[in-house]
């Protein structure tokens, strides 16, 4: 798509121009100011931070907290930091975010081109599903799992995000696959291509900027989330965000709050990183069909 | 009389998969979306406390909660809370997303500083909120140590004005993620249009009002079902600024739901709460999904 | 028999009917064209042949097996798409091999296949492009040459050519023309124009409102329309169509139609059973060609008969010249040699070719047969 | 391994039908996380790895246990429930009544501890006869704590009465000292007002309207006062109190910023953990009116049942928990005392040594109460309707007398 190069055909004089500068500059410091917070916050002694400046640069620099944060803070009984647990995230994620996307785009395939009768209906069933508040399936949710045997594994908590994922990531590629010509599909057809050959030969090699968009906010929900995570996990599974909690929320103890701050970073590193890196094939993701909507 | 009993087995085959491969999602949707609506719709008809019971009591647990003040602070939150978070956030995307389609130097610098917040969750970045809008030691401390004495920003202490507040967090999160969005929107608009419009002699602000804005509803409609989205499920937010307070100033319907399910033990009242939000939830989405999905059809 | 059978064939979706009861039969190598506005059902027709609609009713057959539930890839079939529906992202190569992959063709075979394919559709040097980097004529030769090279029993075309410019089109129009006859396959071809429909067809279906309305050759369809649609639709300019009453003058049927001034005059029929219709109203249909100076009368025709009429607008079209004029109270076109010496306001003598003109009845639309 | 043992790993192995922990293990649901009370219960579980019993460590922290009881509702639900779950006064009254605890009365009597934790303790502990569950400390709730150095200077002494709190509370607004260290959260407010309310209704009252729940005396009068007393308070906290972590107030106090918080003994910690000592740089002392009182909120590890029996490793657990040893390494490092009144004060500093004393002395006196704010006096839905009218009112919503009539009417829909 050559958007990002093409001529944009509205011209505007040197004073608005600045203005425009002047504002997108603005907001980036407003969206700059929480990190800015958490960053120098991070790498004071504690005794700066209860001593009053919190919002001031550190008069001492050090990286104690981040080690700290890492590996040898106190989550639970052991002083482990919060390194075990990034890895627990990890291998409940990446099975939740492909699932998860995989079925989306099938869906969307199927809804798309392989219409049938009610199948409208079907998909705003779907998309109504992915406004329930979560907090109601808790109890329902851990009886299911506990009835299927998936009680505290991570597969159990992967099942809980693909199931509340799946209605977003097949808006998504529904709405990607409805420009998507079907003259393709029905040439596939004709060729002789079944209905998984032409997914995966035709459909699938073209859905790269969709697949941005489903991946990131998958990724970004699920290494998110901490109620399901702190319900459904178990004692050997418990993801980063219920680590960082155990951190963060200790009830009557002392509060480390630039160790907090660390671990905050520490724990939103990868989702930070996804943005940063793929931000660029999200926008143009976004255009490739979402915001067709 | 089609002669579907000459059809070979793969062709029905075929027939058949486009269904199967969806009967996964639909059958988990049955299950753990619609069921469990149903069973949390059931539950408010019941005397449940601390684990699920199935004494009936009728319209009980609603009359209680319409009793509670406190659940008509968490309504009038949310009402105020979606209506300025769904308008602030779609105002400043727009308007970030025009700025930024001017051929801005240094887009692929600015557009990531936009959208990082929504990487972020609010365990993460509570703690650093709370501190920059506490009044003690955040804006208005450094406000009025630069010499503005008269400074005052202490809205998350005020009753009145802490809602507020998790606006500004809330749009701080979401609206660079708008500005996508919008941003997108804009970049797939025919140029074409836009140089006829100019020989027309349309000014700029003509012609974003009357020729591009318009053309931008497709990513108007799903911004705000995104939104509406979020801003129902807001619960994070809360807990980690303000926990509902002052008071219970900043009680949202989600907050409120779980500590009555989770915390209180009255699962029934929450329960309750839960019906009457979906019951809002269906009455605000059934209509746009429905003329959406009839007019794609 | 015929080859390729649709026999009382419908189409329904819910409780609207948009195919009525269709029955053509094609020999083989036969060229037949599907034609008629948008909305007519014959793009319906083409996928139901195809397998990418289900037949409500009726049984399509291919060399007699009937094809009702059998899969499109099943049915040694090739198709052809209006927007060609190249694989994006595969080489041209792999858009040409993939259906003999699918149907699990040996690699060496397949390469085979291709290379004859893009040797006589003159692509070779295209083989390793992707489909973005052509040009809409290439394109189009790479989507016929995925036909091809499946060597099926019936291509079927999809407007193939409305999506190049005019000056491609009549070079590709050609170029169809020229492998239909050097391989002698069967096609099916849908399209909206007339032109295409005449200069390619062995024989035409002429479709609207989900009905055929006539099949026959080019010839018997520019001829003998069977009604009025066909008439008008079919030719350029379309035939005019004059309301006039049949007038019996000596035993012979004349049509009696109004000036430009509102006096009448006498065009003789050359159809003798008109005479039953004396005295009622007929519409009379006359091709723009057959409207002409004296110079330019048709020598063979046994039926010339002058008309003297005001000419409003001229329309030097280089080979011809158009000329319009008022008659029976509707706007009619003649078309003259270009050196007829013709003005606006002349008031001039025209000939007419009455044994080309046609007659019909005005309630039902169809042509009073002889 | 004999018979027996083997039967009853069987057992617990079919219970937990899921398998999340090793029969040879308990699994361990708690929300002390970080710092010094993790490091201290890393004690325990090297005390039962030292018998051969492997620990699993379960933590969830937030809220003060609230995100660990949604945790544990979710486990229970799935079928799958940790072996022991730390728990709180009628959380665990309503496990129990759910028949979801195990029996630990063998253990009990083997060890004696009917006669070395007191009674009131007992009541959350002890279910028709049953011992449920094993109490590790006793944190009690009506502390006031006072920067030293701050009331020195403006020369007050320890106030015994509500009227020389509120004159010292004068003197030091005068002075320009934050009379009061507060942070606006619901509990908070309401661990103020508990203290606040034992003093103006007495035990009586205090008994009567927060564990019966009598209207009568949530109506009365001396509710009234205690709410104006409350309104107090409020008038001598500083401006910017609400939303605050409560170890943040209690650096002000520690920072001389301020002069007395009212908090429960874990806030004694923050002071040591700023190296100051009890006695020379800060006080302790129980809240004006309550001399006598002590109300508590008991952290207690419930037994959940394996499928029938008590399994081998709960009842190790719960005799390491209860072990004096324990008690005294863990309660010193908390701030808490020991929840059996039998252990040695040796260790303890003198504010520890305080809290032990008056333990005892109200535990024999019929002085010691469970801790409303803390969910031991009444059930959580009624713990949270009292929260939120307390907050209410305390952040200006409405006056004393709306504040009572509000109190009665949220406690009868809670009941």
């Amino acid at each position: 798509m050559s958007a990002a190069t093409q001529d944009t055909a509205i011209r505007t004089g040197r004073v608005t121009r600045t203005l425009i500068y002047l504002v997108l500059i603005l907001f980036a410091l407003f969206y700059m100011l929480p990190l800015y917070v958490m960053l120098v916050n991070s790498v004071k002694p504690l005794d700066e931070i209860t001593g009053g400046g919190m919002m001031n640069l550190p008069q001492e620099f050090t990286i104690e907290p981040w080690l700290k944060a890492w590996s040898t803070a106190q989550i639970g009984v052991d002083p482990t930091g919060l390194a075990p647990y990034f890895w627990n995230s990890i291998k409940m994620v990446v099975p939740a975010v492909i699932i998860s996307t995989v079925l989306g785009a099938l869906n969307g395939y199927v809804l798309t081109k392989w219409r049938f009768k009610y199948d409208t209906i079907i998909f705003g069933l779907m998309l109504f599903a992915c406004f329930i508040p979560f907090q109601i399936v808790l109890i329902p949710m851990a009886r299911m799992l506990g009835l299927m045997g998936l009680a505290g594994t991570t597969w159990g908590l992967a099942l809980v995000h693909i199931v509340y994922g799946i209605g977003f990531t097949t808006l998504y590629f529904r709405n990607y696959y409805a420009v998507f010509p079907t003259e393709l599909i029905r040439a596939a057809q004709i060729d002789g291509a079944g209905f998984f050959q032409i997914f995966w030969r035709i459909l699938l090699p073209s859905s790269g900027p969709i697949a941005v968009v489903s991946v990131i906010w998958q990724f970004t929900n699920i290494w998110n989330d901490f109620l399901f995570g702190a319900s459904f996990a178990g004692a050997d599974s418990q993801p980063m965000t219920v680590a960082l909690n155990n951190l963060v929320q200790s009830s009557t103890g002392v509060k480390e709050y630039n160790v907090h701050f660390a671990g905050a970073i520490l724990a939103a590193m990868p989702t930070l990183l996804v943005y940063i890196v793929a931000g660029r094939y999200f926008v143009r993701g976004l255009m490739a069909g979402s915001v067709k909507g | 009389m089609a002669r579907t009993a000459d059809a070979d087995f793969k062709t029905r085959l075929q027939n058949w998969i486009p269904k199967l491969v969806l009967s996964p999602t639909i059958a988990m949707m049955a299950v753990f979306v619609y069921g469990f609506i149903l069973f949390s719709v059931y539950l408010s008809f019941t005397d449940s406390r601390l684990l699920p019971s199935f004494g009936w009591v009728g319209f009980e647990n609603y009359s209680k909660l319409w009793r509670l003040s406190h659940w008509e602070v968490s309504l009038t939150n949310m009402g105020i809370f979606a209506a300025l978070y769904i308008l602030i956030c779609t105002a400043i995307g727009l308007t970030l997303a025009i700025f930024l389609d001017q051929k801005i130097r240094g887009e692929g610098f600015l557009r990531p500083i936009y959208l990082y917040p929504m990487a972020l969750s609010f365990i993460v970045t509570g703690t650093a909120w709370k501190w920059f809008l506490d009044p003690g030691i955040g804006l208005e401390n450094i406000m009025q140590s630069w010499g503005w004495v008269n400074f005052s920003f202490d809205w998350i202490k005020n009753r009145d004005y802490a809602i507020y507040t998790i606006v500004l967090a809330a749009v701080w999160q979401t609206s660079g993620f708008v500005m996508a969005m919008f941003l997108a929107g804009l970049r797939g608009i025919d140029n074409e249009i836009l140089k006829a419009a100019q020989m027309d002699g349309a000014s700029n602000w003509n012609l974003y009002r009357r020729i591009i804005i318009p053309q931008l509803r497709p990513a108007f409609l799903s911004a705000f079902v995104i939104l509406s989205h979020l801003a129902i499920k807001t619960f994070d937010l809360v807990i980690a600024m303000t926990g509902g307070g002052p008071g219970r100033a900043t009680e949202l319907p989600a907050t409120f739901m779980y500590s009555y399910t989770f915390t209180r033990n009255q699962m029934g009242i929450g329960a309750a709460s839960a019906t009457i939000m979906l019951m809002t939830i269906a009455a605000i989405m059934i209509p746009y999904l429905y003329s959406e999905l009839r007019e794609k059809k | 028999m015929g080859f390729l059978d649709i026999d009382n064939t419908t189409k329904a979706y819910g409780s609207v009917q948009v195919l009525h009861n269709v029955d053509i039969s094609v020999e083989e190598g036969e060229f037949l064209v599907l034609v008629g506005p948008s909305g007519c059902g014959k793009s319906t027709l083409l996928n139901m042949i195809a397998g990418l609609e289900e037949i409500t009713s009726g049984e399509i057959r291919i060399k007699g097996d009937v094809m009702n539930g059998v899969h499109p890839s099943k049915r040694n079939i090739a198709m052809v798409f209006q927007s060609y529906a190249l694989y994006p992202n595969m080489t041209v190569g792999k858009n040409i091999t993939f259906g003999l992959e699918m149907h699990g063709v040996p690699k060496p075979e397949r390469d085979k296949a291709m290379q004859e394919v893009a040797t006589l559709l003159q692509i070779e040097q295209l083989l390793d492009r992707k489909p973005g980097q052509l040009s809409g004529g290439q394109r189009q030769r790479v989507a016929m040459g995925r036909a091809l090279v499946r060597n099926p029993d019936v291509f079927l075309f999809d407007e193939p050519l409305s999506n190049l410019d005019a000056k491609l089109r009549v070079d590709m129009r050609t170029e169809i023309k020229k492998l239909h006859q050097k391989l002698g396959t069967t096609i099916v071809y849908v399209t909206h124009d007339q032109i295409e429909a005449m200069t390619l067809s062995t024989r035409i279906a002429v479709m609207n409102g989900g009905y055929v309305q006539q099949l026959g050759t080019p010839q018997e369809i520019y001829d003998s329309p069977a009604n009025i649609f066909v008439a008008t639709f079919m030719g350029s300019p379309a035939m005019n169509v004059i309301p006039a009453i049949v007038r019996l003058q000596s035993g012979v049927p004349q049509a009696e139609i109004t000036r430009h001034d509102g006096s009448l005059a006498h065009l003789p029929f050359s159809q003798a059973n008109l005479a039953a219709w004396d005295g009622r109203e007929i519409l009379l249909g006359i091709r723009p060609e057959t409207i002409t100076d004296t110079d330019g009368a048709d020598r063979k025709s046994a039926n010339i008969a002058p008309l003297n009429n005001r000419i409003v607008v001229t329309e030097p079209a280089g080979s011809d010249t158009f000329v319009s004029m008022s008659l029976g109270g509707k706007d009619v076109i003649a078309r003259m040699r270009s050196d007829a010496e013709v003005r606006p306001g002349q008031d001039f003598d025209f000939m007419v070719n009455m044994e080309k003109a046609v007659a019909f009845d005005p309630e039902t639309e169809a042509r009073i047969l002889p | 391994m004999t018979i027996m043992k083997s039967l009853k790993m069987t057992a617990a192995a079919v219970a937990l039908s899921a398998g999340a922990a090793q029969a040879a293990d308990v699994e361990v649901l708690h929300w002390w996380t970080s710092g010094g009370e993790a490091a201290a219960l890393n004690v325990l579980k090297q005390d039962l790895e030292g018998q051969g019993v492997g620990w699993t460590d379960m933590p969830v922290a937030g809220g003060g246990g609230e995100q660990a009881m949604t945790v544990l509702r979710a486990r229970v639900t799935a079928g799958n429930a940790p072996t022991a779950v730390q728990g709180l006064g009628f959380d665990i009254l309503d496990w129990a009544n759910q028949g979801a605890l195990a029996d630990l009365n063998a253990v009990a009597a083997q060890e004696g501890w009917d006669e070395v934790v007191p009674d009131a303790l007992k009541a959350f502990a002890k279910v028709d006869g049953k011992w449920v569950s094993a109490p590790v400390n006793v944190h009690s709730t009506n502390w006031v704590w006072a920067n030293k150095a701050v009331l020195d200077a403006n020369g007050i002494g320890v106030p015994g009465t509500w009227e020389e709190f509120t004159a010292a509370l004068e003197t030091l607004k005068a002075a320009g000292v934050t009379p009061i260290a507060h942070g606006g959260q619901a509990w908070q407010d309401a661990t103020v007002f508990d203290a606040v309310a034992m003093s103006v209704l007495g035990p009586d009252g205090y008994k009567a309207a927060f564990v019966d729940l009598d209207e009568d005396t949530l109506g009365s009068d001396a509710m009234k006062e205690a709410f104006d007393r409350m309104a107090v308070i409020r008038a001598n906290v500083d401006d910017n109190f609400s939303g605050r972590d409560w170890n943040l107030a209690t650096a002000m106090v520690i920072n001389g910023e301020a002069g007395f918080q009212m908090m429960g003994d874990w806030a004694k910690g923050e002071f040591l953990n700023a190296n100051k000592v009890p006695g020379e740089d800060f006080l302790c002392f129980r809240f004006p009116g309550t001399q006598d009182q002590v109300t508590f909120n008991a952290d207690q590890f419930m037994m959940f049942d394996q499928g029938g029996s008590v399994s081998d490793e709960q009842a190790k657990l719960a005799s390491a928990i209860l072990s004096p040893s324990f008690q005294s390494a863990f309660n010193v490092v908390k701030g808490s005392v020991p929840a059996r009144t039998d252990v040695s004060d040796a260790d303890f500093d003198a504010c520890g040594k305080q809290g032990m004393k008056d333990l005892a002395a109200a535990a024999a006196s019929g002085n010691l109460f469970g801790s409303m704010a803390h969910g031991h006096a009444a059930p959580a839905s009624v713990k949270n309707a009292v929260y939120d009218v307390v907050t209410a009112h305390f952040n200006g919503e409405y006056d004393s007398e709306t504040a009572v009539q509000e109190l009665v009417d949220a406690v009868s829909i809670a009941k």
